[in-house]
């Protein structure tokens, strides 16, 4: 369906890392390639500022309003808002604790999934053996660190010969990663107890790789690292041999959800609920440097 | 010398700075209505003494008492319970405020819980009215001159004092008719039964108001008496702890022939500052600005220093015009400047006396030629002997010195940079006899040296005593230019007074 | 002399840094192991240095800057700016030297606009500089689109992670810039003239001392400063991250300097306690890190540490302890 | 004019022209809704704006507003949703819990003589610390009296909505301009600001009224946490992180002089409202990434603090126009 000339707004948390700048500029992308209209505004993190701009774009009388929001509490009321106002919502990327009448559908990943699949492989990996991983975690108390976090968990018990051994925040950023590892590697006998470094997401992963080089050790080889992403950088450490595997979380979440409105305004569709995008694998088998190549001018 | 009927009284009070003594086992006693003048040199201890009696600073030892009764004063809110109203050495006051809050700050008339502000203003006028001013209460406090903002303090300390009234140099910067005004209020607060301590510099006032002084000597009393009982040379000599020839001096204006001429301004001014003014100044003389609070004679001071920038006219240096737009462009000349707020402009209060005065000298070398610390020690000890600067190390901070010796260290700031030209704006306010008489010399011996000075000072027998020539001041305009037999207190009064009715005395 | 280096020692920095180390060393028995490895230290004091040496620098810059009664909100924003524009010179191809040079002007140029307003439009520093901490990072991400711009140059990258004589580049770096600017402030009248601006300004101008001047020189070194520390976490992760670095980084500097003795309210100060109080700060960091404390207490130690630090410093504990534990100055008496 | 009120006039105008430009373009933002939005969304800036202006009055700053708002949040929520607490005894606890704070961050800025702009630092590190040690995860609330709270709206013609919480932010404005300007703690805040020293050999109860202004901070951010928790019916650890800059520069655009001792409560409100209003505008124009936000806002802070130079021509006080060279 033509849905050119909507006018659409798009509430996104930040731009706090390579990805989400991806997902912003694939949305404008999408929105573009459709000839939708599309309102930005970008929340610096802070759910007040998104709950201003959803109400900002239901005064303009926007046709549909895009949210990725930062957190999953306290959308209640300004949904409510925009109900009222019969502005459909979509969801991307993170889902909300709201009743599921008050948005149209939620596309996202499955968090959990994605710890679960990076933890599964590393299980699948170390098979037997005895191995101690450490953890880099996102930002203290954010939604992501807290599902990736559980997911691993999950995929990880009952392999008594896995255990976290060190647990930190490194703020999602290759600095904090890297700052982080270095600790865990002295902390760790010089690293030399280390099997493998789970990162919730790339750029901690790439920080991390970094100080493994740093303390002497080959990452990928003498430390296992896997993290959640899949950002065009991990692919050229992928292919170097120095990062081992990374779960995708696709930063096209926008296409789906222009395809859900286009139904919708047509006929009043009424979509699935929960649009759940693929936590895919990739290794060094999936070549990694057709798949920097591929998503390098992506804007991550 | 215990008397019950002491209103307020302040027993075997010790108080240690550091390891300096400011004041040693001192007794001091207050009777209700009596005006108590307390003296001493700079540093003596007077205001210490005082803001032990009213709280602001805890005596080591000592008890302060209230008819008799031992009371605590921790602090000014409570001496302001007990009936102390108090009017502290600087003005002391709120810039920021309206000035009827600052009349009434913390006993704000209240309605319904909220402060009834009409109310306050009206009695804040009737107030004002007391003392003769006539400004808006409703005005900011800070855009009302130093005088102002003084009378303001007293006529607040005088609202708050319900048994004791203290007045720390509260003169320092009124004239004439203001000081007779504050007398005429003291004596008649005294005749309602009020204690009155006040403390002054001038001695004439002294012997004008007070029934009792207390003289304090390097933190000891050395006497309390009556004021019948002393002349003023007994005051000097208790103060000083010897006898001084007074420095009476009738003036050495012989004619002597003045050097050749230094800085010629013409036509200089400032808008809304200074109407433009003709002055040539000559090496070795002394160049005397009269003129009343408010003249302009700070300003003008200002724009020969090019702290203030001029914009009308010139000024010729040995001959030759030059341009003296800022400080630094004054300084590398040979000029020096001792501002007449010393606490705001002049001293670095947490910097050591060494580093005071070497800073000018160090700005004129500038950055790269630094003066190491034996340097600094050497010419800073030069300076401080020469200067009989008191302070217990040369390292000590400089805010710990008493005004005098602040005002010393000032002084030696710019000797040290050895200058050809000297711009002193009030050198001797708030100044002890002994430190008074050292400046008056070291001004003459300057002259003597060939140096160029010009002295701002409120104290005409002092002006006429020095100086060769004599400028008045009046509404920011130079009025006259004296010089010969007119330099005498009578013509400088008149010229002052010149058109104004009434004001000369 | 031998009391007066003694009674150096004794000051309220050195004791703390002294108790960190101790608790970190009870914490990670380990902590105080160097070995030597591809041809550089490794251990986590060197960790120490290495992580601390950004702040370091930053509070080299700013001890300057609070010496004269100011502050510098900016530098976190203005490492952003520095990385950024140095990663995305390198990446369009520009040589190394080039980029590095374009950076430190535009951290000089930032530090020369805040000194600016507080020196010639008389803004209070710390409203002077919020405008460029809040206009700064968006500059940044304008440079960089909001993306990590990443890069392989060589050069930008030992800035970051090289090492010199065993020590970490960053380290080299803080510890030259410690000595060039004691030097300078000290070895010349500059620091006395920064305190004296720092204790009264209009006295200072009245005696000859050209404090705009002077306002403009110790911002613009602030300015540098943080450009410098931008460059080395930029290379650090060799990329420009002009979201997240320096981010918060500012409050760091100043609580080192506050740490380091200088007070906020101007006057006197101490570069080489300035980058003690940073160490201290980091020595913290690490030892949270190696000691495997669950990182939601992280902002509650650090807490902790401070007003450890301010109880020691404070006149309160002047009283209570005996007179050579106080600070410099007065114990010297 | 008095010289103190001529920086809050400036702020107004510059209010009204950028508005109007504003409604110029976008028409839309000239409606009750959007006024009725300015309100409710700015609603716990502003009441934690309102403690600042005391704070910087008082010649002091205090940054931890931002983490007691978190902080406040997550324990109402942690009160209510695991302990059981009925939300109006669960605010009482919180407000205590900031005043004791606050308190505390006066006494040691006081007694330690330590800046507050380090007392308090430490006072957000604790803060935020504490709200992530009880909870990592946001902690949704619901209570039937929050959903009591949130229905009581008045709804405008226009569709535009005043909220409990936005009025509860004017009252709270207007209280602070009450004790400001009219009573004596008010005036102290003043004197204190003015000149310490001065003030307290004139008897202001320097302890008291330092201790008194930072509680009063703490107790408004506890409320705006309050007033967040009703927004967005949850306690999360991170929220509010940066508010105390926002309001910082609230607080200085309403013409209030950082260095304390001049401004009005009254010029914070038009300063909460011109940040809000160039949020709006920035979303309602749409094609602006967030740098250009921040970019704004500190283009803007700039103008304001140059324009309020230009027209408080004296500067700080103090320090007087000796400045040459
Ligand atoms: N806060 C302080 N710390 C250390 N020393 C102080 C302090 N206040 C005063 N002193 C010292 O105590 C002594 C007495 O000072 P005080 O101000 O009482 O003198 P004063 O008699 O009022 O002198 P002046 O006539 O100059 O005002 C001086 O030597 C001064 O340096
Ligand atoms: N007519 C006036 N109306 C209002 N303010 C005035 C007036 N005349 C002077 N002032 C103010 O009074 C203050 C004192 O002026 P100035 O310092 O030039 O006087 P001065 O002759 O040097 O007196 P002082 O003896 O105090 O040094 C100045 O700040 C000036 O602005
Ligand atoms: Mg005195
Ligand atoms: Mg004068």
């Amino acid at each position: 369906q033509d849905i050119s000339g909507k006018v659409v707004g798009f509430s996104q948390i930040g731009s706090e890392s390579g990805w989400r700048a991806a997902e912003t500029s694939v949305t404008r992308q999408e929105a573009e390639a459709r000839g939708v209209d599309l309102k930005f505004a970008d929340a610096q993190q802070k759910q007040e500022n998104q709950i201003k701009a959803i109400r900002g774009f239901i005064a303009q009388g926007v046709d549909a309003i895009l949210v990725a929001p930062v957190v999953a509490t306290g959308w209640d009321e300004v949904l409510t808002e925009a109900k009222e106002a019969e502005i459909p919502v979509v969801l991307l990327d993170r889902g909300v604790d709201a009743p599921e009448d008050l948005y149209l559908t939620s596309v996202a990943s499955d968090q959990v999934e994605e710890g679960r699949v990076a933890g599964q492989w590393l299980v699948d990996t170390v098979g037997a053996e005895d191995c101690k991983v450490v953890e880099l975690q996102g930002t203290v108390g954010s939604t992501p660190a807290i599902n990736r976090k559980q997911g691993f968990e999950e995929a990880i018990a009952g392999h008594d010969n896995i255990t976290i051994a060190r647990s930190q925040t490194g703020d999602f950023t290759r600095s904090k990663g890297k700052e982080v590892m270095e600790g865990f590697i002295k902390a760790e006998n010089g690293g030399a107890d280390i099997c493998a470094v789970y990162a919730h997401n790339d750029d901690m992963a790439v920080g991390a790789i970094q100080a493994i080089k740093d303390a002497g050790l080959k990452p990928g080889t003498d430390i296992l690292v896997v993290s959640i992403d899949a950002v065009p950088d991990i692919f050229t450490a992928i292919a170097a041999g120095e990062a081992n595997a990374t779960v995708e979380l696709t930063p096209n979440m926008a296409g789906p959800a222009f395809d859900v409105l286009a139904a919708y305004w047509a006929d009043g569709t009424e979509p699935e609920k929960f649009i759940i995008t693929e936590s895919k694998l990739y290794t060094s088998a999936d070549d990694p440097a057709g798949e920097y190549e591929r998503r390098k001018d992506l804007g991550y | 010398m215990v008397d019950a009927d002491y209103a307020l009284e302040a027993r075997g009070i010790i108080k240690v700075f550091g390891n300096h003594v400011a004041l040693d086992n001192v007794d001091f006693g207050l009777r209700a209505g009596e005006i108590h003048a307390l003296l001493g040199e700079n540093g003596a201890g007077k205001s210490t003494l005082i803001k032990i009696l009213t709280g602001a600073y805890q005596p080591t030892t000592g008890q302060v008492l209230a008819d008799g009764v031992p009371v605590a004063v921790d602090n000014p809110q409570q001496a302001q319970k007990h009936g102390i109203g108090t009017v502290y050495q600087e003005v002391n006051l709120l810039p920021n405020r309206s000035v009827a809050e600052n009349l009434f700050l913390g006993h704000q008339p209240t309605r319904f819980g909220l402060v009834d502000r009409r109310k306050m203003e009206r009695d804040s006028r009737d107030i004002l009215e007391r003392y003769g001013l006539d400004i808006d209460p409703a005005s900011e406090l800070g855009a009302h001159s130093v005088a102002v903002q003084q009378i303001v303090a007293i006529a607040r300390a005088v609202e708050l004092s319900g048994k004791v009234l203290i007045l720390d140099e509260p003169t320092a910067s009124l004239d004439r008719n203001e000081v007779e005004r504050l007398f005429e209020i003291m004596r008649d607060l005294r005749a309602k039964g009020l204690a009155i301590v006040f403390i002054t510099h001038f001695l004439d006032q002294v012997f004008a108001v007070a029934d009792r002084v207390t003289i304090l000597r390097n933190g000891k009393r050395i006497e309390t008496r009556a004021l019948d009982d002393v002349t003023r040379t007994d005051v000097v000599r208790l103060m000083l702890g010897k006898d001084v020839a007074f420095s009476g001096a009738t003036g050495v204006q012989d004619a002597r022939p003045l050097g050749e001429v230094l800085l010629d301004f013409r036509n200089y001014g400032r808008k809304r500052s200074v109407h433009p003014f003709t002055l040539s100044i000559h090496k070795g003389e002394v160049v005397g600005v009269a003129g009343l609070l408010g003249s302009g004679r700070t300003e003008m001071a200002r724009i020969m220093f090019g702290a203030d920038a001029a914009d009308e006219g010139e000024v010729h240096f040995e001959g030759k015009p030059v341009s003296i737009a800022r400080p630094t462009d004054a300084i590398s000349k040979g000029f020096g400047f001792c501002p007449e707020d010393r606490k705001a402009e002049g001293i670095f209060g947490d910097l050591s006396v060494r580093e005071n005065i070497i800073i000018a000298l160090q700005g004129k070398l500038g950055w790269f030629s630094a003066l190491n610390r034996d340097e600094q020690m050497e010419i800073a000890g030069k300076f401080g002997e020469a200067m009989d600067i008191r302070a217990a190390s040369l390292d000590m901070p400089i805010k710990l010195l008493s005004g005098g010796n602040q005002q010393k260290v000032i002084l030696s700031r710019w000797l040290a940079t050895d200058p050809a030209f000297l711009i002193l704006d009030e050198p001797t306010r708030g100044i002890d006899v002994g430190a008074h008489a050292e400046i008056v010399r070291t001004i003459n011996r300057l002259r003597d040296e060939g140096l160029a000075l010009v002295v701002i000072s409120s104290e005409l027998d002092e002006v006429v005593a020095y100086s060769s020539r004599i400028v008045v001041m009046r509404d920011r305009e130079m009025v006259a230019e004296l010089s010969g037999k007119d330099i005498n207190p009578g013509v400088i009064v008149q010229a002052i007074a010149n058109h104004k009715e009434g004001t000369a005395s | 002399m031998m009391r007066r280096i003694l009674g150096q020692l004794a000051n309220p920095q050195l004791l703390a840094l002294a108790g960190v180390l101790l608790i970190n060393w009870l914490l990670f028995p380990n902590f105080f192991r160097i070995t030597w490895q591809d041809g550089r230290l490794f251990g986590s004091l060197i960790d120490v240095l290495n992580r601390g040496a950004p702040v370091a620098i930053l509070a080299i810059g700013m001890v300057g800057v609070i010496a004269t009664k100011g502050v510098d909100l900016s530098v976190g924003a203005v490492m952003a700016m520095a990385g950024a524009v140095a990663a995305t010179l390198v990446v369009a191809g520009y040589p190394a030297p080039i980029a590095v040079a374009a950076a430190l002007t535009v951290g000089l140029l930032c530090g020369l606009w805040n000194g600016f307003l507080v020196a010639v439009l008389d803004i209070q520093p710390i409203v002077a500089t919020l405008v460029l901490m809040v206009a700064g990072r968006g500059i940044a991400q304008l440079i960089t689109q909001g993306f990590i711009v990443t890069f392989n140059d060589p050069v930008l990258i030992f800035i970051g992670t090289g090492s010199f004589l065993g020590l970490p580049m960053a380290a080299v770096i803080a510890i030259v810039l410690l000595v060039i600017v004691t030097l300078l402030v000290r070895k010349t009248a500059l620091g006395l003239f920064i305190e004296a601006v720092g204790v009264n300004r209009a006295a200072a101008s009245l005696a000859g001392i050209r404090s705009r001047m002077l306002l403009l020189y110790v911002y613009g070194l602030s300015g540098l400063c943080a450009a410098i520390a931008g460059i080395i976490v930029a290379g650090d992760i060799r990329g420009a991250d002009a979201n997240n670095a320096g981010l918060w980084l500012e409050l760091d500097a100043i609580l080192a300097v506050v740490i380091g003795g200088t007070s906020l309210l101007g006057g006197r100060f101490s570069v080489p306690l300035a980058v003690v109080g940073a160490i201290i700060i980091q020595a913290m960091n690490t030892g949270i890190l190696v000691s495997g404390f669950p990182p939601e207490f992280n902002l509650i130690v650090k807490a902790g540490l401070i007003f450890l630090v301010l109880i020691i410093q404070s006149p309160l504990a002047g009283r209570l302890f005996p007179a050579r534990l106080r600070p410099v100055q007065e114990a010297r008496k | 004019m008095s010289r103190s009120l001529r920086p809050l006039v400036a702020t107004a105008i510059i209010f009204i022209i950028a508005y109007s430009l504003a409604v110029m373009q976008f028409p839309g933002m000239f409606s009750t809704r959007v006024l009725g939005n300015f309100l409710t969304d700015n609603a716990f800036l502003g009441i934690a704006a309102v403690g600042m202006t005391f704070v910087i009055l008082s010649g002091g700053i205090d940054l931890s507003v931002g983490a007691v708002i978190g902080f406040t949040g997550v324990l109402v929520a942690v009160l209510i949703s695991w302990a059981g607490f009925h939300p109006l005894s669960a605010f009482a606890i919180a407000l205590l819990v900031a005043a004791i704070f606050g308190g505390v961050m006066g006494l040691a800025i006081h007694y330690m003589q330590v800046p507050a702009f380090i007392v308090t630092l430490a006072g957000m590190f604790l803060a935020r610390g504490g709200a992530s040690v009880i909870t990592q995860d946001s902690v949704p609330i619901s209570h039937e009296f929050y959903s009591w709270i949130s229905s009581l709206i008045i709804r405008l013609p226009g569709g535009g909505r005043l909220s409990f919480i936005g009025l509860t932010m004017v009252a709270v404005f207007i209280v602070g301009a009450l004790v400001a300007h009219r009573t004596k703690f008010g005036s102290y805040v003043y004197a204190l600001g003015g000149n310490p020293v001065s003030a307290s050999l004139m008897g202001v109860p320097v302890a008291r009224t330092t201790v008194g202004v930072y509680m009063l901070s703490s107790v408004l951010a506890a409320l705006a946490g309050i007033v967040f928790s009703l927004y967005t019916s949850a306690g999360y650890p991170l929220a509010a992180v940066g508010v105390e800059l926002d309001a910082i520069s609230a607080v200085v655009i309403g013409g209030t002089l950082l260095t304390g001792g001049y401004g009005f409560v009254l010029g914070t409100f038009i300063g909460v409202m011109l940040l809000g209003l160039v949020q709006t505008y920035i979303i309602f124009d749409g094609t602006l990434s967030s740098w250009w936000t921040k970019i704004v806002i500190g283009v803007l802070l700039f103008l304001f603090i140059v324009l309020q130079r230009l027209i408080f021509a004296a500067s700080a006080p103090g320090e007087k126009a000796a400045e040459k060279g």
